[in-house]
This record gives C-alpha cells, structure tokens and sequence, in this order.
C-alpha cells in the first residue's frame, strides 16, 4: 500500500522495478558510484559517532538510513546548483565536494559553519528548523533574475514541514515560480514524535494546496531518488518552478548523539526498516546482477576505511579556534564593540589557540 | 529539605502545578515520552495524559500561539521551548499577542501563561543552543520575566509563574539543571520578583542572575580570600528588576558590577546600570561595571569558556572597581 | 467557470439555485433578518466613512461588498461558539451583538479593542495579520478539552492565508483535530495586491495539502455563506474538526480611508462587481418571489438610519480615555514601571480626560 | 540644496541606489503599483520593472528570509517592513540568518541588506503602527542600525547603508515624512555611524534621535529663552553607538538627558546612560535622566500626545538635572 504511492526503482529486495515516468538514466559504473558513496558516508558516520563517544566531537547528527536520499539528490545536483542543508545532511555535503573533515568542524564547534558555502555551492548548516527553505527560495529567485541556468535545492525534515518559515517558501516559490526543489527527508521522526504528529496526510501533497507537484519516492532506493531529483531539477533549471519531493526513509539511528530514541520507539520496528537498508538493496540488485565483483566491494569497503582513518587524525589534529577569532567576521566592516571586545579579550590574556 | 538538581525541582514543581490545577497544560516540543530534551517534563505525560501535556507540531509561533488561545479560554499553559534560539519564531506572538492582549482587551482576557525558556551557555552546545535573549522580552512591557539560580527558587518559582496571572517568561539556566541543592517543599522563601541577596559584603555589590549566580558566589569566594568582601545580589526577576534591594546595597558598598552571558550592548545591565548611577548617585564611589559576554554571536562552544563572564573577569573588574580613585 | 467552483444558493440576479449538498433550511423571516442585517451594516459602514472624513475617527476600514460573507458565517454562529475577528469584520461583531458604537471605539482610538470580548464571545479585533489563526485553534483546543458543545470560527483575508501562522495554524488544527472553522473572506485585495500575489490556485485549495476539507462558497450569496458556514460550525461541534472555507468575494470600496485603490485597480472591475452586489442580490430574490413588501423595504432603510444617527451621536459623544487609563490593564498585578509611570504622569499634570 | 520632505528624500535615495547597481532589489508589501503606503517607493516598480521592485506576499518573514537567499547571491535586498509593529514575524530570520550568517560563513556570504522599518508614533493610527523597535534590535550583535532625523540624511544614509555590506536596520521616523528640509545632493556631510551635534549648548546634553531629535531642538529654543542653553545630539546610529561625540559633550556640560519613544526599560537610552555614566564619572553633575514613552504598549492614538516625550517633559528633565545640588 505504501509502496503505491511511491516512486520506486529498486525493490527493498534489489529487484529493478519499472517506472513509466522515471526510467533509469544510470549505466552499472554509475550505479556502483553511488553504491560507493552510501558506503563511504555511511562508514564516515559510523566514525563520527564514535569520536563523538571518544569526547572527540561536541555531538553527532547520524544519517544512518538516510543515505539513499542524501546520495541520490546530492549526485543529481550539478556543480553549478546551490543546494541548502539542515545539519543532518553530510551525504549531500559529501556529493558537493566538502571533505569530511570539513563536515565535523560545526560537530566539534571549532566553527559554526565548516566550509566555505561559496565555494562548494551549499550553503552553511542551517539549524533553526525551517530558515533555510525561504532563504533557498530567495536564492532561487537570484537565480531566476540573472538568467541562469541554474537550480536550488533545499532540504529539510518531516519535522520542519509544521514551520511557518516552510510554508511561506512555499507561498514564495510558488508566487514567485522560483527554481526550486524543496527535498523533504522524512525520515518519520522528529526527536521523538512521530510524523502523525506534523501532518495526517503524506507530506509530498502539502505541495498540491500550494499548488506546485509534489512527489513521493522511496528514500531508501538511491535510483529512485537520483531520477526523481534530477527531474524536478531539470524542471526547476527549465523554468518548470518549485517541486516538493518526499523521500520516505527512516531514521536508523538515534536524532543525535544526545538522543536516548528507546524512550519513544519500538525496536521492532527499527529491526522492519533494516530489510530496506537502502546500502544492502543496491548491493543486492549488484552482486545479483553480477554488475560488481566481491573485490570491487572489499575495494569500496577498504577506501572507506581509509576515509575513516583519514577523517579521525584530522579531527584530532583539529585546533583551536582561537578565542580571538569570535571577532573576525560578525561585521565587514570596522565596529567598535568588536574593537573593544577584542582588546578586552587580549587584556584579559585570554587570546591564542591552547 | 530535600537535595535535588534544578531539573528535578522543575519536574516536581510542573507535577505539582498539574495537580493543584487542571487547566495546567504544558505544551512543546518532546515533552511527552520523551520527557523533553532536558527531561524536565519527565514522566508528566505517563501520569497526566496527552491532553495535558502535548506533544506539539514543530513550531514556535504555534506553540506559543495556541497558548494564548487557551490562556483565552481558560486554561493555563506552559510553553516550553527546547533552547533559547528557537524562541524567536515566536515572537511575534509574544510580543504581539501575548503582551498586548490584556491591554487591548481592557483586561477581559487574562494571559496567565508561562513560556519556559532553558537559556545560556556553557555546556558545550552547537549554535543557537546557548543563548541569552532576556533583554528581548525585559524590554517588552506587559511580559515579566523570571529566572532561577538554584533548585529552591525553580521548585517555587515555576508554581509561582503558572499561578500568576500576567505571562511570563521563565529564563532557566541550562548548566545549573544538574547541581544539587537543598529544596524547602514546605515554603517558599521569597516573592516571585524579588532580588535576594546570595551573599552579604561590604565592598563590591555584583548583581547578577541566573547561570552567572553561582559564578559570583565563586569570585566572592575568591575575593573574599585577598580580603576584599563581595555582596552579591541574585536578581531573579529580570523584569520588573527588584531595584530597592540593589539600591540598600549599593548604598552600602558604593561599587557596582553587573554580571550576566548576554552581550552587555542594550542589555539588562545596561537598564541595571542607569537606573541605580540614577537612584544611587551620591553613593557610588566608582564607576560601574558590567562583565558579560562579549558582543558577538555565540561563538562555537570550543571557545565559550572564553566567551562567558568567569571568576577570573569577575576578579578584574572587582580589582578595577576597588582601584578607582574618586 | 467560476461559479462552478462555488457553492451558490442564489445567483447574482437573485435566482434561487439548488445545490445537492447544501439544501436551504432558513424561511422567509429568517431571510429578511439577513437582509436586514445587510442594509444595516453597510449603513453603518458608510457612516463610519463619512465620520471618518469629517475627523472623528482616526482610521475606517469599510466592508462595503462584504456583508454576505460576514452576515451568513455571523448568523451561522451560535451563541455559545466563539469567534475571532480580524479587523474588517464589522458585520460578524454586530451578529454577535456588540453595538456599533463599541465597534468604533477602536477606530476612534479611544481603546484598542473595544468590547468585552468574554461576554460577547467575540475576541477583540487582530491587526498583526495572521496571528489570531492559531489563537483561534488554541481557544478550539480548550473548548475540545471541556468536552464543550461549540466551535470556534476564525476570520482572515485572502492575503493573510501567505503568512506562516495562518499556515501553522493549518498544520495545528490537522493535528489535533480542533473544532475551528478558518473563514477567508478572499476580497481579492491585499491592500494593493490582487490574490494571485499570494496564490496561484484558488485559496480553499490549500486545505487539502494539509489534510482537511476546503469549500469555496460565493461570498456574495448570503444564502450559501450561511449554509456553508453552519454546516462546517456543527461539523466542529460534532468532532469532525477544522474546515475551510473560501468566500469568494469583493472589496468594494478601498482597503481602509487610508488607501487609495485607483492606484492599483480599474474602476471596470470595480463596476463588475456592482452587479454582484450581496445586498442587491437578496432583496431581489425578496422583492421577485413578493416575499417582502415595500414598506418592509423601507422600513429597513429607515431603520437603518436611525441605528446610523444614533452611532454618529456615540461617537461624538465618545470621551477620553484618560491618559492614566494606559496603565490600567498591562498587567493583572502591581508593577513597579507601571506605578511610577502613572505617578510621573500624575506629577506632569497629563491625567484627565480633556 | 534642494528642499524636499523626507519621504521624497528616501524615494530619490532608493532610485539613486537602484540606477547605481542593478543589483539593488526592493521588496515588501504594496510597494509597487502603490508605492508603499507612505509612498516611499513611488514610481519606482514603474521604472525599474517588477523583478527588481517586488510586491511580497503577505509574510515578514517571507520577505526577510527570501532577502536573505537574494543576498546570499550577491544581490542588495532593501526590505519594506510597513510598520514597525508588523517586523517580528521576521525577527527569527533577523536574528538567527541576518544577523550570523556572515559569522556562521567566516565571512563567505555578506549579508548585505538593509530592512527598512517606519517607526515611532505621533500620526494617529491604530495599533501596531506606532512602535519603536529599534531596541530589539540593537541589543542583537551581527546588525547595524540607524535612523535619519532629516531628509538630507534620508537621502544619504539610505544610500550608504544599501552600499555598506553589513544588514541594517533603518529606521524611518514616519511621524517625520512629510516635513521638509534642504537637501544637498552633491555630497553627504556625515559618515553613517556619525552622531552629529544639532545644537551647541552649554548646560544640559541632550541625545536623541529619529522623531524626537525635532522634539529636543524645539525644547532647546525654548529652554534657550529661559537662559538654560541645551546641546542637541542626535545619535543617528543605535548601533554601533558614536560615544566619543556624545561624551565629548558631555564633559562640558556634566549634565544628560536621553529622550526617545520607546520605553525606557532595557533601551537604547538605558545604554547611553550605563556607558556614559562609565565613561564620564568624573564630569557627571547630575544623574541622567531619560524622558521616553511610558513602559506600557504604545497606547491609542487619542492619547499618545501625552505618551510621547514631548517638549514639556525635556524641559521638566531639563529643571531637574539643573537643580540637582551636586
Ligand atoms: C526552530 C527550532 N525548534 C526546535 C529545534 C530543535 N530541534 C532540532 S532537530 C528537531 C527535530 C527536527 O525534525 P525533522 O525536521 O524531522 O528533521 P530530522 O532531525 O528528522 O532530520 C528539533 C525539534 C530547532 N533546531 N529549531
Ligand atoms: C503582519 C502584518 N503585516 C502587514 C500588515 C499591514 N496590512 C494591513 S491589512 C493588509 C492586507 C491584508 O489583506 P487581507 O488579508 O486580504 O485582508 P483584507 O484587508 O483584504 O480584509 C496589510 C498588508 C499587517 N496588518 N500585519
Ligand atoms: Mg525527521
Ligand atoms: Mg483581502
């Protein structure tokens, strides 16, 4: 019955399923490209909650489960897009290009950003639930005054769809035709409520009273999402306007490291999501199709490692910052509170990275 | 007496509300099975079901929103929002609504409601996760707003607040939630908007409030061991602030320094400031100072230590104080 | 094709037309009653303007066009349902039998509310668009919680359904199945901006995204407002929660005496619409089916003037307020800033009514 | 020079900015085909076109939140808030985006946009149209904020503050539009975060700003006839502040009266007095005195002349700092 409503490609089992509207674009190197960032940003998140456990890291926003969503929009953006992360989005931030290091500077609040947005073409974490979706539409609407050819993608959670913020993005991209494509991850949890909670209706149709399409995809199938996304991109870059896409997934693990989720879920039904683990149902449909070697797979498992290793000496090397630099960039320009509170700070000897 | 941290008294004194009081409710975000993030509502919805204590959709201004419905309608709720920073979604319908509706209803609707606020810094949070926006809603007439230092004063106060007929909102310092301390459930020692003096001293009068409390009873501790003698006042109410006890004070010891995270530009120890050099002007011996965060964003934790008002910067400004010739 | 959309029970030229879902239940009198209330509130609506441009009000905000859509959802109340105005619903406050002269209070600025809102259930005017939404689903969530036999009915514009508490309050309502009726009156002004600056998609619509019925009814057929309007309010009462509906109307005259509409609007339109006139419309249904006689014509009219005589005389008879009354009601208990506030007052000589 | 009322001031500064940089957009409410209710933006949609003069939904935060995303992308967002009551549905996305994003980006994204905001009361109208904000937003480190007293600063500051990178909150004295003043159209006089002496005085420092710096200039004449000869600052900025103006003065003349609308509790005048009474302790000879609105939600309009600090009430501020035995 769920699956009805869902844009699916690949069966929880890794079968091919036909889509009339979404055929596959993707030849096997590309689907093991894919395949190959879900394990790596999977095995970094597995890292990062362990350095987070080992003191290492202020906290951790897990993706687990998530991946198929976050691999799947991210490597249908094009470089040229600018896409909006909420703070759970490290597989996005992976298919931009941003180093994992990078992604860990806000988790060990060396910084409250972490990359240089402009460079990558995604912007900063956004963590006040809901901000970004209108400043996405207000960059979409940039976009759409300098000509470009060019996309905005925004993602946000279940969760945020209840925002007042959400919702005037929509009454913006919708007014405004804006280039954008809002990517709901529902990964049916909020902290500890429950989507019903935020809507009795799937959320992919809170598009429909705004009137722009809204389409739901099975978030767990990494070429449903990757076909979905890239359409509705192409639509937005086309001057089609905003799409609302519901990649329905789950939350494997819990909200943060912070999060006890025993406190409001069943472990039965952590235990159902793990038959649509959305790293083993394209393992599946690749080692049944016989599309990737065993050594192609200890391959990808041995770079992620790698990674791994890689992305805990740089967090333990991560310095800093200095206390000074709270001064740095508030203003561009001169301002003498910051003079002063720079000096105050300098007095107080309390400059210089320790 | 019993011991218990300041989370536990803020459990047990929202208990205590629910039970004298049906229309208690309490609304936000994860407060039910989850017992809310802090775990202040802990149990409450075990025992006092859905309909009071409401898991509500994500979003602020709905919260705060459908309390001021229901403080229409009767019932008295108590908002919590998860962290200070998200506080601003509903602002405007704090400032808007539940400021203003007593006025513009010449008093028809009574806005008992209780907005609970975990606020500050220090405990080594991301962003937006260590705010002190107090001298928003200070500044805002037809609000008062409140904030404990220790588990005493939370058990009370919280009941206090929630009988109250005027909203208010209850500034909880967020790194006391886990210190001990001996809570007297038979009384309740002070009014709901008065200073208390934590400490009595001769020389320096610091006022402060909430999470910094503690920090000053540490500097008076400090101070007291290079012979200088500290008075520090707890505000607790930050709006209205209780001034007679400050000005008793400051006549006494002729120095004032004003403690608190926030920035100190347009700040509560600005109206501090200029209200007592206005009302103690002959006694003040020295220029008075303020310690507080500096004005800037809420840096990245890793350097909130530095951030923060601290013994250390406390001592400073006291060595300052004491040093100045008038 | 518009009309298609809309519920109607009456057509512009007053013919009765039926609708299989909404059968008419009221009877003559009760017809006349509505008519009466027409003419009475456009009465004094264009008195309130003409007070308004000889100086003795500060501001008039007309609903001239607009008497169907508040007279049928006013009389679709009961008295026990609550109800919360914007600030043009002058038609709503007289159903609820707030005296015009206390309507004016506000727009005199001698008060800014005017009424007892407890005792006439009616909540005192909302000016910050938007924010009574979720004030009115809180107070439904009350009502819900006493087990009470009433609901709560919400009144905004068409603009105001672009802001994120109105939309919050959509998502609120949803979740919690709250006995709330939100009536849109859409005028299709937002001040200066036509509704498709807020919509592409007819209001009524939006609903649907978040899960619960939307209706479009002719705001200008005080017949089908009415029936509209009672069904949704008993639906509430009965546990079926919120409902929407859209009234399809006009703004006649100019958005408040402040505005200026031949800035933004073409007078052609302006006449259009006098041909769909509400008040037009039900008189001559009355006068074609002989249901109303002349002299009961007239006798409304000259009712109508006398209620306006005598508003005119209250206001200028309205006094003060006192100056010292601004501290009166900002808080329930003592507070030091609002004691020495009035002292300092009483101290300049500023007290007293002049 | 050319006489011109400060509304007509703004309408040529924003159609200056706009020929100057095509990346310059306005948006808000009813800001084209009417030209905003105050008419600032005439005729502007109609020679600029409807891409770069937006007429907004309904939503503050809309407006603000989308500026955001257009500044993000290089462009020069001017926001029209309609009345200083309707700003705080956008003031989560002023202080969580506007205010930290350049912070939050090391300064990869410049936040470089200005939300223009008609404040401050004294034209009559219902409530929400009448408040002074100015406070909120002052306290928030991240922002700029400042408010012209007369049109030849209109013209200027407008366009200097769409020019300066960082968000400013501009503050347009409504009460203020339709008075004329000279205007010089070849060259500004004063940097944007200039205070700047009105009035040379002896006795009495005055500062002030917006709407009431005409309050306080028509005091100092009067008080001028008396023999009491009062200095008239007016801050122009709120934040940052120009103290080394205002403390300048007031080391001749000892004595401070601050004046604005809003309530003086946690204000603008609450931090000119807390840092002038530190910085000028020794040359103080009598306490600071504030003459603002009275700490109550702006009242109606039939008695806001009695609300407003007026000239009565300098002159009553001024008999008293002046027969203060010191
Ligand atoms: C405005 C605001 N309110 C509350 C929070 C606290 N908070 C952080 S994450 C979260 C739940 C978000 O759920 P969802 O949108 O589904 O995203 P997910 O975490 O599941 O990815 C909440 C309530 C916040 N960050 N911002
Ligand atoms: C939050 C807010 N922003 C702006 C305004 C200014 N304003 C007053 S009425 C109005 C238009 C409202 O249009 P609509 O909701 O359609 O109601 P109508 O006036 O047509 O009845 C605006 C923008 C306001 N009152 N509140
Ligand atoms: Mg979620
Ligand atoms: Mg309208």
């Amino acid at each position: 019955m769920l699956e009805e409503q869902l844009v699916q490609l690949l069966s929880p089992e890794g079968e091919r399923v036909t889509h009339a509207q979404y055929p596959t674009t993707l030849n096997t190197d590309e689907i093991i490209a894919l395949y190959r960032d879900m394990v790596i940003v999977r095995r970094l998140c597995n890292e990062s909650t362990s350095l987070q456990r080992q003191g290492q890291l202020a906290l951790w926003a897990p993706l687990q489960g998530q991946e198929a969503a976050q691999i799947g929009a991210g490597r249908a953006l094009r470089t040229r897009d600018f896409s909006f992360p909420s703070y759970r989005e490290h597989g996005v931030a992976w298919c931009r290009g941003i180093s994992p290091a990078e992604i860990l500077r806000l988790f060990r609040q060396v910084s409250h950003g972490g990359w240089d947005p402009q460079k990558y073409r995604h912007s900063v974490p956004t963590i006040v639930i809901g901000n970004q979706a209108l400043n996405a539409v207000g960059y979409a609407m940039g976009v759409q005054r300098d000509g470009a050819d060019e996309a905005t993608m925004v993602f946000f959670g279940d969760g945020a769809t209840s925002q007042g913020d959400v919702n005037e993005a929509f009454v913006w991209a919708a007014a405004f035709n804006a280039p954008v494509v809002f990517f709901v991850q529902n990964n049916q949890w909020a902290i500890s409520e429950p989507t019903v909670r935020q809507s009795r209706i799937p959320l992919y149709r809170r598009a429909e009273g705004f009137g722009f399409p809204g389409i739901r995809v099975d978030g767990n199938d990494v070429l449903a999402v990757y076909e979905v996304a890239s359409a509705a991109l192409q639509l937005a870059r086309e001057g089609g306007g905003p799409t609302l896409i519901e990649a329905y997934t789950y939350r494997m693990g819990a909200h943060t490291t912070s999060d006890d989720p025993t406190r409001y879920r069943f472990d039965a039904d952590v235990e159902a999501w793990k038959h649509r683990d959305p790293i083993e149902r394209v393992k599946a449909y690749l080692v049944r199709t016989q599309h990737i070697t065993a050594a192609a797979l200890t391959a990808i498992n041995e770079e992620a490692d790698v990674l791994a290793m890689e992305l805990r000496e740089a967090v333990l090397a991560m310095d800093g910052p200095d206390p000074l630099s709270i001064f740095d960039h508030v203003y561009a320009d001169q301002h003498p509170l910051i003079d002063a509170g720079r000096q105050e700070m300098i007095d107080l000897g309390l400059g210089g990275v320790r | 007496m019993t011991a218990m941290t300041m989370a536990k008294a803020l459990n047990e004194g929202l208990r205590h509300a629910l039970d004298a009081d049906p229309k208690v409710l309490l609304l936000g975000e994860d407060i039910g099975k989850l017992g809310g993030v802090f775990r202040i509502t802990d149990g409450l919805q075990k025992d006092f079901g859905e309909d009071r204590v409401i898991d509500a959709p994500l979003g602020e201004s709905g919260i705060v929103g459908t309390a001021v419905g229901l403080a229409m309608r009767g019932y008295r709720p108590v908002c919590e929002i998860q962290f200070d920073g998200f506080v601003y979604p509903a602002f405007d319908q704090i400032v808007s609504q539940v400021a203003k509706l007593r006025a513009r209803s010449s008093g028809s609707f009574t806005m008992g409601l209780v907005i609970r606020i975990p606020f500050g810094g220090g405990i080594g949070a991301i962003e937006h996760h260590s705010e002190s926006p107090e001298a928003y809603f200070a500044h805002t007439s037809g609000l008062r707003v409140v904030s404990p230092s220790t588990p005493d004063d939370a058990y009370w106060m919280i009941q206090e607040a929630i009988r109250h007929d005027d909203p208010i909102i209850f500034c909880e310092p967020k790194c006391r939630y886990w210190e001990k301390g001996e809570v007297d459930v038979t009384a309740s020692t002070h009014g709901l908007f008065d200073a208390v003096v934590r400490r009595l001293g001769e020389d320096v009068t610091i006022v402060t409030y909430g999470p910094s409390v503690h920090t000053a009873l540490r500097a008076a501790q400090a101070a007291a061991g290079e012979g200088i003698s500290l008075e520090v006042i707890d505000a607790r109410s930050l709006a209205p602030l209780d001034f007679p006890v400050m000005m008793r004070s400051l006549e006494k010891t002729g120095r004032l320094i004003v403690v608190h995270e926030a920035g100190h530009n347009v700040s509560i120890s600005s109206e501090i400031v200029a209200q007592l050099t206005e009302s103690c002007f002959y006694s003040l011996r020295a220029p008075a100072l303020r310690v507080t965060g500096f004005n800037t964003p809420y840096p990245p934790s890793r350097v909130e230590k530095e951030y923060l008002p601290s013994v250390d910067r406390i001592l400073d400004a006291v060595d300052r104080v004491m040093g100045f010739e008038s």
